[in-house]
């Protein structure tokens, strides 16, 4: 079963228009792994018709719940946010592939850009559990997106870079700037996997930034949804072999240098 | 107890729930979600001779109450289907109905008949309606020499079953589906997608790369039950309905309107357990209403004024 | 400051929303509502050369984001339309469109004079396209030839802006609206609704007492906006869309895949104020993206790949 | 003006599936009259599309305030019922005809069956103001649908006539039963005036119960309804006269007389 009525532990706006949501759902927590996504039916109605994809953003196993951190942009996301302690929420998952943890590895580079930080929290307990050493790069538009204090990432042992598009905290760009110098500079690639997450425009210049390295990428991908598991054929992303491959089915997380991100 | 069984020509359901062409992959992706054995039966992703890639992307987006796809019958092609997909419902204990499209004549009847010499196929689907190909499809199931020509062509090679599936985007759907059954169909099902568009302001863009795409869900339940009774009223062969079937009572208008069966469609994106919860709707209602046979429903609309 | 004004042949309107036929009574109605004057045009309910009661009852029913209607053209006839009806809208500062139709080519031409000759009549529509009755409508407009020839009759009675409602029940909408405009029409408006059905699964009845009847909402949008696009590459005539628009960005839609102008129907019902509310949208759209000419919209979509 | 944006004051479930709600909204308070209509959006979706009818229970003219009374039947009301205290309610109204207050009568027999109870309180109300006496006949399927004690209305004044079609209180049966006994043996026909709201089967009964009676009797009665405000032309009911009004703009009050409930 991959079906569940799920209880709504709670519910917060974090930051300006970014949400948590939190949900009792142990059968998930138990077989779900960092990158995979869940279904979310918003409300039972035919207006939204379709459910909503949102990676995960945390599990807790000891209390069976999990989060998702996610960004109020349309009618979906605006109805989610109303749902209320107590009510149940209809959830498809865990779906599609998650990040591959079981590499040669003992850095992992993680980049994220705007929400594509939300799975990567998930990412990177996982990543902290298996003794990786972790590096983050984060860029966002503005500061007030730093949902967290990010002395509690660095006090969990994280490295971390940020870049803000208003140059409001940390580097004043995109994040992919300060992260090319990076590997410009750095010289122990070939221990090194990467991880990626956030906008096309962000992975379309992670793939011009990596093309000539050593290092292993893989990266997160978003598409319009509708069936989530591979049967309606609609969120086809192009691939280097000239087809398609399905976003929630093959994906989401697929190698850097196998998709084609440019149209 | 109430009598779910249905009969399609020679082609007997233990209940009248099917899954729609291209909704339901190819019978085992949803297996996770529930015993698929319970559907009346599966019909699969329509395959051609050639596996295809399909239509450019983006070929999914939403509108009010229902969405638009232009998937463009991406399929792995009936050599993959019959070695790889078919096999894997072997055990199954549900009818498989296989969809199937060509390009012009020789090819819908050729991929028909390689579809039904496979014994898992238990019957066939002609997909003669298809809005997102720029050859067969829609340029076929519009007109009513055509369909008689392709619906000839495979009724030529193949034994089973034959269910020829119907555009709602004709001024006659009456005209087109005497055509079919003329042409020896045993049963015919409707609707496939309305032909819409939708634009994204933003970008300026078409929201279905290829611009012009395929309508399905709630949206257009009432133009699918409009069709299915213009049918009935011309034809006495079985009738399968769909277009928008969201739940039980979706489907019990369907049977008023003058249906046997239904397939449900985009709610198996909405609600892999729809399907599901459709058949008990349907028994549930049946058995509270004494009816012993599901197929007494059938075009049991009192007519209009 | 952006300029809303649209040009329509010779029909020139302040800005590009009008209410669509059937769904603002006479004009007056809504007057409590809200300043009327501030549209760009009215268009009235149909009105025929006879009154008529219209359809038996219940002939209005909700669908999935929609609604079926089958009124069945009732209106106060043409006599009592131009004696008490029309004069009513004197003083107003907007166009009024007269929406007529007729049960054969004669009955069009008629009523279409004698709309055309009150000087309040700014331009005619001429509904060619109503599924609810059993004489003119659909078996006018779902045929080229039956359409050319009561546009001509009606292009030989009038020298006022001659507009076509167009239905979408056909399979190629391209060939009546050439048939139209080579007949001599003005403009085109396009959709009027889909032909659709609904039951009531507990009486057995259809929802609505004629059966079959027109299906408008939100549901019918992406349908409506294919076939202004499918029109929109076959000529150059202008075009009026509608089909399910709720909120200024559905009428961006239909600029973008052809449109110049639009209609509001359904949304009138749902919130009176829902055409004031297109047109202030629009307005603001226009100005944040320096959009000098609101007419530049028109066709500006990206061409599908 | 006639669209206001009314703030929610109170919702309670008054008995089972029977709520009453509670708005804010002077201006349609001080244009109403009893019988008139208000035309509710239950929520900004497209789901449902069209709005819901509901006859005013009660009008409150201190505090700008009125109440609806529903029955929680359907889709429509099911999001009704959830609308929560401080929440805005887009509503159409006043709408239609009210009864008739101004005729030459010192009684008024009030006829309500089932929800057609909710315009009635306003009615009497009404009445009450203008010293009128009120006999009311209340038909209901089971006293439980009584969300009041009867007591308080006797209190006012009020001559109460109970039916429960299972027997639980009153007349066991039709409300139409103890009201043909009643129009049999009263005599001052002339100087009463009747008022009715309820089902169509309870109206065509009591067109046949008055056909021979000197009484003048309104009904207000119910369609389904699309603009609520005579546009549309959906809402029709069958005239004596051959053709059709418009429950919405030419009533919902009919003289019992000239409308055809038969169909
Ligand atoms: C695998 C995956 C994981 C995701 N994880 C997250 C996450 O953790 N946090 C988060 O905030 N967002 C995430 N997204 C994006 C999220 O799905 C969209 O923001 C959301 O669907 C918007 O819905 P809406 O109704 O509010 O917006 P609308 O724009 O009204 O949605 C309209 C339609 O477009 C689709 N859509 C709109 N934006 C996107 C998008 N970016 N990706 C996919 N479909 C979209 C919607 O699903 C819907 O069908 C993820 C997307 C995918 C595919
Ligand atoms: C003038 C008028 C006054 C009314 N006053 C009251 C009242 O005070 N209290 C009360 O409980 N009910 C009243 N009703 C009935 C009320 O409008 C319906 O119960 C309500 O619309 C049901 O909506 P729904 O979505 O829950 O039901 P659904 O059955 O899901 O509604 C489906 C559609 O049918 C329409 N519909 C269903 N039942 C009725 C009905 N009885 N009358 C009209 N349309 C209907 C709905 O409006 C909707 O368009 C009144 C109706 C009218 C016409
Ligand atoms: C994503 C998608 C893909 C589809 N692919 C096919 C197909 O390959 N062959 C076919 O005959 N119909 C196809 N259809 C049409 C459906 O089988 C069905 O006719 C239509 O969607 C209407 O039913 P619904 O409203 O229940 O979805 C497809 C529909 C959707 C939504
Ligand atoms: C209740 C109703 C009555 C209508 N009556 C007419 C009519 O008399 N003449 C006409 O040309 N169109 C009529 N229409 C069609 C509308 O003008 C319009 O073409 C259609 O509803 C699609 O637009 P919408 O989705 O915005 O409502 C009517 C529509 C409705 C809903
Ligand atoms: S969303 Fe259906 S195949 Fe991916
Ligand atoms: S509801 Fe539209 S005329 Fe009454």
């Amino acid at each position: 079963m991959k079906q569940y009525e799920c209880k709504l532990i709670s519910q917060q706006e974090v930051s300006k228009d970014i949400w948590r949501m939190r949900v009792y759902t142990p059968q998930i927590v138990e077989q779900s792994s960092a990158g995979q996504f869940l279904h979310i039916r918003v409300r039972d109605s035919i207006a939204p018709l379709l459910r909503r994809p949102f990676g995960i953003h945390r599990i807790h196993r000891e209390s069976g719940e999990l989060e998702i951190l996610y960004r109020v942009v349309g009618e979906g996301t605006n109805i989610m946010k109303t749902i209320l302690p107590g009510d149940t929420v209809d959830i498809l998952g865990p779906l599609g592939n998650g990040f591959n943890l079981n590499g040669n590895f003992n850095t992992a580079m993680i980049v994220a850009g705007g929400m594509g930080i939300a799975p990567c929290f998930y990412l990177i307990d996982s990543l902290l559990e298996l003794q990786k050493k972790v590096i983050l790069f984060w860029g966002v538009k503005t500061s007030e997106e730093i949902f967290i204090d990010v002395e509690i990432l660095k006090v969990k042992g994280l490295e971390v870079h940020i870049a803000t598009e208003d140059g409001s905290m940390g580097h004043a760009g995109f994040i992919t700037d300060p992260l090319s110098n990076y590997l410009n500079t750095c010289l122990q690639k070939d221990i090194m996997q990467g991880f990626a997450c956030g906008p096309n425009p962000m992975l379309d210049s992670l793939q011009r930034i990596t093309k000539n390295s050593a290092m292993d990428w893989e990266v997160s991908l978003e598409a319009h949804m509708a069936c989530g598991v591979g049967v309606c054929m609609g969120c086809g992303v192009s691939h280097r072999d000239g087809g398609f491959r399905m976003v929630c089915s093959d994906g989401p997380v697929f190698k850097l240098t196998e998709v084609d991100l440019h149209e | 107890m109430s009598d779910m069984k249905v009969q399609i020509g020679s082609l007997v359901l233990k209940n009248p729930v099917m899954t729609a062409s291209g909704t339901f992959g190819y019978g085992t992706e949803y297996m996770d979600f529930f015993d698929v054995s319970l559907l009346g039966a599966i019909v699969t992703k329509t395959v051609t001779l050639e596996p295809r890639y399909g239509n450019p992307l983006p070929r999914i987006a939403e509108t009010p109450s229902g969405m638009l796809n232009s998937i463009g019958l991406a399929n792995v092609g009936i050599k993959r289907f019959l070695s790889e997909k078919l096999p894997a419902l072997s055990t199954l204990d549900t009818k498989v109905i296989v969809n199937v499209a060509g390009h012009d004549i020789d090819s819908y009847a050729e991929v028909c008949r390689l579809a039904s010499e496979h014994p898992r196929t238990d019957a066939i689907e002609l997909n003669i309606s298809c809005p997102n190909v720029r050859q067969g499809g829609l340029a076929f199931g519009t007109d009513a020499v055509f369909t008689a020509q392709v619906v000839a062509a495979a009724r030529a090679v193949t034994d089973k079953p034959l269910i020829v599936k119907l555009t709602p985007n004709v001024t006659d759907i009456g005209d087109v589906a005497m055509a079919a059954v003329n042409a020896g169909a045993d049963a015919l099902s409707l609707i496939n997608t309305l032909l819409g568009m939708g634009i994204d302001i933003h970008s300026r863009r078409p929201l279905i790369a290829r611009g012009l795409a395929g309508l399905s869900g709630p949206a257009v339940k009432p133009v699918a039950l409009g069709k299915v009774y213009q049918v009935a009223q011309k034809t006495d062969v079985p009738i399968i309905g769909l277009g928008g079937i969201m739940c039980w009572e979706d489907a019990i208008e369907f049977f008023l309107a003058g249906a046997c069966a239904v397939q449900i469609g985009t709610l198996n994106f909405v609600d892999p357990q729809g399907a599901l919860k459709v058949i008990s709707g349907i028994d549930t209602y049946a058995k509270e209403h004494n009816i012993s046979s599901i197929s007494e429903l059938t075009g049991a609309m009192i007519a209009p004024e």
